[in-house]
């Protein structure tokens, strides 16, 4: 009888929205999106998780800038480190940045360990830093983090929309909960995917535009919440009322 | 002292089994402890009873019984199988921790003895279960 | 005894070449030069295969501009479709392009089935679209595709780079073949990527600016031709001679 | 007839086989097929004859034994276990077509029966193997 799985819930008993910033596609923006986020909501005073899950090309500590990839303190589990106020996990600090070649089902035990030993404590909001797929790591979600609502994240481009219609399906027919869906790295605004939205009667939430000064900002917090990149985001943010 | 919290999810799963069971009392729960996992056993048997105390009746006077599973590794490359324990004196101590963290991050610390591939199995040794749980009605 | 995995070798026993295009990363333009790799090549006059291993979020159906999903003919096999003139092989002709939530095992089998059935003939080129990551697909080109050599591709961002640099590392590691790097969506030019490539003594092949235009032509073939994109291509193939 | 480029894996592994153990004529091959395959048996018969004829002395008098093994499914989502056939009426020509050709398709157009989610998983049912070989030195 595996046992992990069923301390899961009382690890995050004390969380009150979990939402996971998905696509489907990977290079959309969800770890830009998912650590403004966090930066955002943590700013504004909530108390703030992100959880990086994408184990093979973690993002979320190079737009941090963390440093350091000290191992986390242990207290009955192990205590995600404070990073510019986020608890912040990831598998860097065990991995040490070094290439990770997991099969799916490591990903799914990984997955499990971490849920079931990182103490989050009382967090307004656990954001999800997700992988782009279908795969173990949005099977595990939608399987063991039931309270789990996704942010969704595409860019304007046919190419990505093959992968995101697919995800938003799934997520559908599951009756997983969807915030909406965000329209990232728009040059000339079209309506292209605001109607395949529509169509799938799901919210689109806005858009965020190409910055081409957003590179300069990765890895320093401070910066990032001066791009236009966050206004454009804040302005969403500010509509949604999360 | 992350054993503690995996000494919760045996105790969380064993109530809630008992439950299901209409175990009025447990008498005593068998644990599987995968190898790589690399549990400090005294830690681990410190937090058990600590929360075995904190809960009710039910667990009043269970035995715990801790077994460790060895390890089997199994290089989908070539071919070759070996146990944790052979290659662990080669680990760093930050690597060696990682993994006591995080089984799987053996394929990020370690390669096949034989060929040098990190594309092997665990096909034992890693993950927490409870192998028997015995109690009355 | 598992026996498909023991005809892979036969299967590709007359294909001369074989290019895994790949980057750890997703969104960098992976499936945009594999396709435009097996167009610029089979429009050069040589026989090409195009098989798209990203089977959540397929992609070269969508450039190429195939409509119908037939299944591929069967003939001591399977035979895959030309699509203008590239046999072409997707999990879109079984999926019909429906979701796939397939788990890390499943993965490994769709390869498996895929390589044992699909009868290539022969080829100057086998060009293989590869998804992110370094999980089941990857570790299965390696270990079934023994002659594969890897292209690899980057954008500029330091995110991109923190995933391409973990699968150059683990393919530098394996001794596998790298044909080198290509850094794409290039906006502004710099040295940094470059640079990283050279500290691991690989090859910088070139840049592929950004080019807005890009998407009008997908879905295009003909069009795809005459793009800024494919012209910053053919240069670099050019360059390194295939 | 991909049913061919099944049975012409089998015939490669089981020569492989038969020189690794030395055997100068192989008598038998069993084969498992898993359920999932829907190899058509009589079309898969005919291809492992016609492949055995263009093969050396070896094989002359080979008799082949094909044995389907059940599909075993079972929900991650709700333990729910069911097999391949309790489903199969439900699939119109093209989704069992698909599955045929690539059995794990059966996540993308097949659900499980209790709760309809996609996650479970094949405990058994799928690929092709070779489950013993006999012959002589
Ligand atoms: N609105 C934007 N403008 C400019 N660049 C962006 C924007 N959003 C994301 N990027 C860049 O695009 C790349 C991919 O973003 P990332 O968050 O890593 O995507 P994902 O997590 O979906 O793979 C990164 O280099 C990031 O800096
Ligand atoms: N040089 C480029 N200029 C403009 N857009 C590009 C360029 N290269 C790729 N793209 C676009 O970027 C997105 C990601 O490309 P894609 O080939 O799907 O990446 P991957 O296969 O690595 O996920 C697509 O919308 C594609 O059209
Ligand atoms: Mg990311
Ligand atoms: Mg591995
Ligand atoms: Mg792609
Ligand atoms: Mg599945
Ligand atoms: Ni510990
Ligand atoms: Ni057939
Ligand atoms: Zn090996
Ligand atoms: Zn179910």
């Amino acid at each position: 009888m595996e046992v992990r799985v069923n301390v899961i819930e009382k690890r995050l008993r004390n969380v009150k929205r979990i939402i996971s910033v998905a696509s489907g596609k990977g290079g959309v923006g969800k770890s830009l999106v998912a650590s403004s986020l966090a930066l955002n909501l943590s700013h504004k005073g909530f108390n703030i998780g992100l959880f990086d899950l994408d184990l093979y090309g973690p993002s979320s500590h190079i737009i941090l800038g963390v440093k350091k990839q000290n191992f986390p303190e242990e207290e009955k589990g192990i205590i995600p480190p404070k990073i510019h106020g986020i608890n912040f996990m990831s598998i860097i600090y065990f991995t040490k940045d070094k290439p990770s070649p997991f099969r799916g089902i490591d990903i799914s035990n990984i997955i499990i360990e971490l849920l079931a030993i990182t103490q989050w404590g009382p967090l307004d909001y656990l954001i999800i830093d997700m992988p782009p797929g279908i795969g173990d790591e949005t099977l595990d979600v939608i399987r063991l983090i039931k309270k789990s609502e996704f942010l969704v994240v595409s860019t304007p481009s046919k190419v990505a929309l093959g992968a995101v219609s697919k995800l938003l399906k799934i997520l559908i027919e599951l009756k997983i909960p969807i915030i909406g869906v965000i329209e990232n790295m728009v040059i000339t605004k079209s309506s292209f995917i605001e109607n395949e939205v529509d169509k799938l009667d799901l919210t689109y939430l806005g858009t965020i535009y190409f910055d081409k000064n957003l590179e300069e900002s990765i890895g320093k917090p401070d910066k990032i919440f001066k791009t236009n990149f966050m206004k454009d985001f804040d302005k969403i943010l500010g509509e949604i009322d999360l | 002292m992350h054993e503690w919290a995996l000494a919760e999810s045996i105790i969380t799963t064993a109530v809630e089994a008992a439950e299901k069971k209409k175990l009025k009392t447990i008498s005593e729960i068998k644990i599987s402890i995968g190898e790589l996992q690399q549990i400090e056993q005294d830690i681990f048997e410190f937090a058990l009873g600590e929360i075995i105390k904190s809960q009710d009746e039910k667990l009043k006077n269970v035995k715990t019984i801790i077994i460790t599973e060895e390890s089997k590794l199994k290089c989908k490359n070539c071919g070759n199988k070996w146990k944790f324990a052979d290659i662990k004196k080669k680990l760093n101590d930050d690597e060696s921790e990682s993994i006591h963290f995080i089984p799987e991050v053996t394929f990020v610390h370690t390669r096949c003895p034989k060929c040098g591939s990190p594309d092997f199995e665990i096909t034992s040794g890693r993950g927490v279960s409870i192998t028997s749980i015995k109690g009355k009605r």
